[in-house]
């Protein structure tokens, strides 16, 4: 496994988002990961990706712990993210994005030739700053941000959030290229059915717990209507 | 507008408790120790009435920068141009108008809330810790304004001379008995308001802004008058230290050691808690009349101890305690007691 | 006549368009349930209306009476209560305490008719056995609750609920849909922003569904739920 | 007239100086350093001390200055202010203002209150005939130096990886987390950078006139009017505003000397008044 999770908690303050979940990735699989807002995927990443450290449980990484790893370390094993709406440095140029994403040290497939060659339009917007482009060309940076750490799982939190349906089919037709060599992906997506489409695996959670979790193909709609609404 | 008030569950229900035994003793509590205090002049010895009315300034004065900073959020390091302003105005008043020194102090403090009125607009052009350097500036300015007076002595400053005719041992308890009067009102005036309708306001301010303007608080308005009577407050304390001193100058009186000491009080003492001022007050004069012979020494020493609170024990010394024990000497909480 | 309507109302921050030309009107008693996917702008609709964000272009009706230069604490005091999709609660203060400051502003009552609204309050929504806990102390559902609770005591006409049924079990959402009736009962006009669509579908009387700031789509929600582009919209999922 | 102008700005260079570190703290990690001018201070009787312990020039002596500096400022940030950021502005208000008391008396304990300025050598002396006025040689390398630290410093956040750092830190902490980041480390960078320019600023300051240990807040002051009349997370604007505040004083010294500051401080309030976001204020999309 390249990425294994066991009985993971997870605390805001006081208040309990996770109660005790459970996921593994394998090399080159891609997983989903959907349910309800609230129901705690963005927290269950944030835990991966060390921003909040788990209560409990356990989370390790071609079998080493990294529950109680610093953020900036995690990135340099190999885990990065791109996060929920984005966040891109309003700073920093669409070039500038992009490089933070050496810093995680790490030597691979992407750089930022590569990245102009997934996403052309980026290239030639390279000297504006980020936040001046379209949302769905401001995804496109944070993807390619992801990318240039060269991760070996790379965490994608709700990509198509308020974008238009043929922005997000431009962004999820990158999704083979990662693929390509050998990366891992967990997606959060709240569009159900594109999450089944380029996902292999889908694990769903409610309140905190996995409800639900199968081959993307062989759920029925009934099934992932329930775990996902309760209904 | 609204809806009428529907019929609730008879009063009988339950019940609001507010306060505490010791807070249900305080008044009895508080007749006592001011009889006695008020006393001190018939038995006790001019110099501790001179030390009482001191440290009843620096209370005073810690108190407003504790209603300000704790309760409005406003980190001020500019108050000492309310002090000062009050302690000119009283000198103005008795000096060149006047009228009776005694009478002037409470003029004065009410006329530097008017004034700091127009002054807040200014403030609150900044925030955060940049409010806190703005108000320095105000303060500043206030400073070198009066010593450019030059009918008020200029930068050497001058004496309060309206209280010449007066007898000194009734000069002196008189001040001494508007000092207490002082306190007592302060703490008084303090805990009824954070115990009043207005009080939940500030509190409910302090926790959460944006929450309080949702729920039909005037959150701008509340932080103006926070604002004007913490100033009307740091004038009262300035009016009543000159009254004692009778003899005022720029620097003295617009000193920023005046926040500065505000500051070590109320945060050693435990700031947003009424008994943080009272502890930090207390604790202060005793450093004060033992260490103050170190000098510079004794100031580096403070400036460790702000430092070491600030980083180890936030809360301070009252809030260590009260977490540790649940002590609330000005409860101004609703416990809610249900009947059944 | 209208409770509340937004004509035209338009939002931008910088270059990004949140509500693009939304308009809206309510019913007196009405419950209208706004969907839509995450950033589709409806909360800040909510903020819209409460005051929290003034609108760039259009107009907020509230009680035929434009509101479009009013504080919000003065749309609160004029009767429209609104809770927070993240809970703001008053954290250094109790439950009870919580409740008095909305009464006690929100309605403008004094302080002891506002112990009642309060402790009305407390009994209507389950919190009472929580009264006197710090705020900040509670679980997220128990905070979700008191912004409910909150809003409920500044009495008033116009409830602006922002998702409020999230990581509620089926049963505890049955019973919050329970309770909205109840309010909606005392005449109370409800807009209610909800995911979880079972729970909204069960009170609303109309739904509103948004997408990219603008109106996608109104009427009888049962119909709104099999319009094909909103069932597209809002799971991906063909219908 | 032109004088008076030419005199103001050589100032306000002067000022610039003392502004920059509080600039740069406050844009990467919004502390404000009440101890700014306190440590400006610390700065000048560290040279004054070099200088007489070793008998090196004070151009030499900023060599061992400045990443002494550097090294203070780092530390200072990571063991110290790194503990007190947070929404609340109080910690870091009363932490840096403790530090002000304390460096005040250290001071004075080691230094007495008598004023002492640092021998510039053949430079105090030297002028500079410009056709229309005659200007001091080490005025003149002041301006020139604050000219230079702020087109570095602006070049230092534009162009290179350290300066990217800074900004994404800035702009979303958490993000620049994921990105391998650690804020406690970047802080602790720009701070030990602010020292070094707090150092060169006090050296200067010590050659041009006096320092004396309580002369800190007004230094502070200064500071901070030619950061917020130019416009926070703009070095330019700081350089600007430093220029205006040096140039009004010098118009109030000229009036009546009682008025320079005063007139400052007035022209200060009312920038706040008019244009509280300052002349040059950062814009964001």
């Amino acid at each position: 496994m390249l990425l294994q999770a066991q009985s993971v908690t997870a605390f805001y303050g006081d208040a309990q988002a996770l109660f005790g979940v459970d996921m593994h990735i394998a090399p080159g699989e891609v997983v989903a990961l959907i349910g309800a807002n609230g129901a705690g995927k963005s927290t269950f990443l944030k835990t991966l990706t060390g921003l909040l450290p788990a209560k409990q449980g356990e989370i390790t990484l071609d079998g080493a712990r990294i529950d109680r790893t610093d953020a900036a370390d995690i990135v340099k094993l190999g885990v990065a993210m791109v996060p929920e709406g984005r966040r891109l440095f309003p700073s920093l140029s669409v070039e500038e994005n992009l490089h933070m994403g050496t810093l995680s040290g790490r030597s691979g497939a992407w750089n930022l030739a590569r990245v102009y060659q997934l996403f052309p339009i980026l290239k030639e917007k390279r000297h504006q700053p980020a936040t001046s482009l379209s949302g769905g060309q401001q995804q496109m940076v944070a993807i390619g941000r992801g990318l240039m750490s060269n991760p070996r799982l790379l965490l994608c939190d709700e990509i198509s959030l308020g974008l238009a349906p043929i922005v997000i089919r431009e962004i999820y037709a990158a999704l083979p290229a990662l693929l390509a060599d050998g990366m891992s992906l967990l997606i959060v997506e709240q569009d159900v059915q594109l999450a089944m489409q380029v996902s292999s695996r889908v694990v769903c959670l409610q309140e905190g717990r996995v409800s639900l979790e199968g081959p993307s193909g062989a759920l029925t709609r009934e099934q992932i209507s329930s775990a996902y609404f309760g209904i | 507008m609204k809806t009428a008030l529907t019929p609730y569950v008879n009063d009988d229900a339950y019940a609001v408790i507010r306060g505490n035994a010791f807070s249900r003793a305080l008044p009895v509590l508080t007749l006592v120790v001011v009889i006695v205090a008020a006393s001190l002049p018939y038995w006790g010895e001019s110099s501790w009435m001179r030390e009482v009315v001191e440290i009843s300034c620096y209370f005073v004065f810690a108190m407003m920068w504790n209603l300000l900073a704790g309760y409005g959020g406003m980190v001020s390091i500019g108050q000492q141009a309310f002090f000062g302003f009050g302690g000119y105005l009283m000198l103005i008043l008795g000096n060149e108008v006047g009228i009776n020194p005694f009478v002037a102090i409470p003029i004065a403090a009410f006329a530097t809330a008017l004034i700091a009125w127009p002054v807040s607009f200014l403030a609150f052009r900044l925030q955060g810790g940049y409010f806190a350097i703005g108000t320095w500036v105000i303060a500043e300015v206030f400073r070198l304004s009066f010593a450019n007076l030059h009918w008020v002595g200029g930068g050497s400053g001058t004496s309060l001379t309206a209280l010449r005719g007066i007898d000194r041992a009734v000069r002196e308890s008189t001040t001494y008995w508007i000092a207490l009067a002082c306190v007592v009102g302060v703490i008084a005036a303090v805990y009824l308001f954070l115990r009043s309708k207005r009080g939940l306001a500030l509190l409910a301010i302090r926790d959460n802004e944006v929450a309080a303007a949702s729920q039909g608080i005037d959150v701008r308005r509340m932080k103006r008058a926070v604002y004007l009577i913490a100033a009307g407050g740091a004038g009262l304390a300035g009016a009543l230290y000159f009254v004692s001193n009778l003899r005022i100058s720029p620097d003295a009186a617009f000193s920023v050691n005046w926040s500065a000491f505000a500051i070590f009080m109320v945060v050693i003492g435990g700031i947003g808690r009424i008994e943080g001022p009272i502890v930090g007050a207390l604790l202060f004069w005793f450093l004060n009349k033992f260490f103050s012979d170190y000098g510079s020494w004794y100031l580096v020493g403070l400036g460790c101890i702000a430092i070491l609170v600030t980083v180890f024990f936030r809360d301070g010394l009252w809030g260590a305690l009260h977490r540790r024990f649940g002590w609330s000497l000005f409860p101004t909480h609703r416990f809610l007691k249900v009947r059944s | 006549m209208a409770l509340l309507a937004l004509k035209q109302v338009s939002k931008s921050y910088g270059a990004l368009t949140v509500t693009d030309g939304v308009s809206l009107s309510v019913a007196e008693g009405e419950v209208l349930g706004i969907l839509g996917p995450n950033g589709a702008g409806k909360t800040t609709l909510f903020n819209l209306i409460s005051g929290d964000t003034t609108v760039d272009a259009g107009e907020v009706e509230f009680n035929g009476a434009c509101i479009n230069a009013l504080a919000p604490y003065q749309r609160c005091r004029l009767g429209i209560g609104r809770s927070y999709q993240v809970p703001q609660p008053f954290g250094a203060m109790s439950v009870f305490e919580n409740l008095v400051t909305a009464a006690c502003f929100g309605a403008q009552l004094p302080e002891k008719d506002a112990w009642a609204v309060a402790w009305d309050v407390l009994q209507q929504t389950g919190l009472a056995r929580f009264a006197n806990q710090p705020a900040g102390s509670m679980t997220l559902l128990n905070r979700k609750r008191l912004e409910l609770a909150r809003a409920l005591a500044t009495r008033p006409r116009l409830l602006l609920l922002d998702e409020i049924a999230g990581g509620l079990t089926e049963h505890e959402a049955q019973e919050l849909v329970e309770e909205l009736k109840r309010i909606k009962n005392t005449g109370i006009t409800i807009i209610w922003i909800e995911h979880v669509v079972h729970a909204l579908l069960s009170i609303a009387d109309r739904l509103h569904v948004i997408n990219f700031g603008k109106t996608l789509c109104v009427g009888e929600p049962h119909s709104v739920m099999q319009d094909a582009e909103v069932r597209r919209v809002y799971m991906g999922l063909e219908a | 007239m032109a004088d008076m102008l030419l005199q103001g700005l050589l100032l306000g260079g002067l000022y610039c100086l003392f502004a920059l570190g509080q600039s740069l703290m406050f844009g990467v990690m919004r502390l404000t350093n009440t101890a700014q001018g306190d440590f400006i201070i610390l700065g000048g009787f560290f040279s004054i001390s070099l200088v007489a312990a070793t008998g090196l020039s004070p151009g030499l002596a900023l060599l061992i200055v400045a990443p002494a500096a550097f090294v203070f400022g780092y530390l200072l940030q990571r063991f110290v202010l790194n503990g007190t950021l947070g929404r609340d502005p109080l910690p870091s208000l009363v932490v840096t203002f403790g530090l002000a008391i304390i460096i005040q008396n250290l001071l004075l304990e080691v230094y007495s209150a008598d004023p002492r300025s640092l021998d510039a050598g053949p430079l105090a002396l030297a002028s500079v005939a410009l056709g229309f006025a005659t200007v001091g040689s080490l005025p003149l390398l002041t301006f020139a130096v604050a000219v230079v630290a702020t087109l570095s410093l602006q070049a230092l956040f534009s162009f290179t990886a350290l300066g990217r750092s800074f900004r994404a830190v800035s702009d979303d902490r958490e993000a620049a987390q994921l990105m391998g980041l650690r804020p406690a480390i970047v802080y602790a960078q720009a701070t030990g950078i602010a020292f070094v320019l707090i150092a060169l600023a006090g050296t200067l300051q010590a050659m041009r006139t006096t320092v004396s240990p309580s002369d800190g807040p007004l230094l502070l002051l200064f500071a901070f009017e030619a950061v917020i009349i130019g416009g926070m997370g703009s070095f330019w604007g700081t350089l600007v505003g430093a220029l205006l505040l040096g140039i009004t004083q010098q118009v109030g010294f000229r009036i009546d000397p009682g008025w320079g500051i005063w007139l400052g401080h007035l022209m200060f309030l009312f920038v706040l008044l008019v244009r509280p976001q300052g002349l040059f204020p950062k814009t964001r999309g």
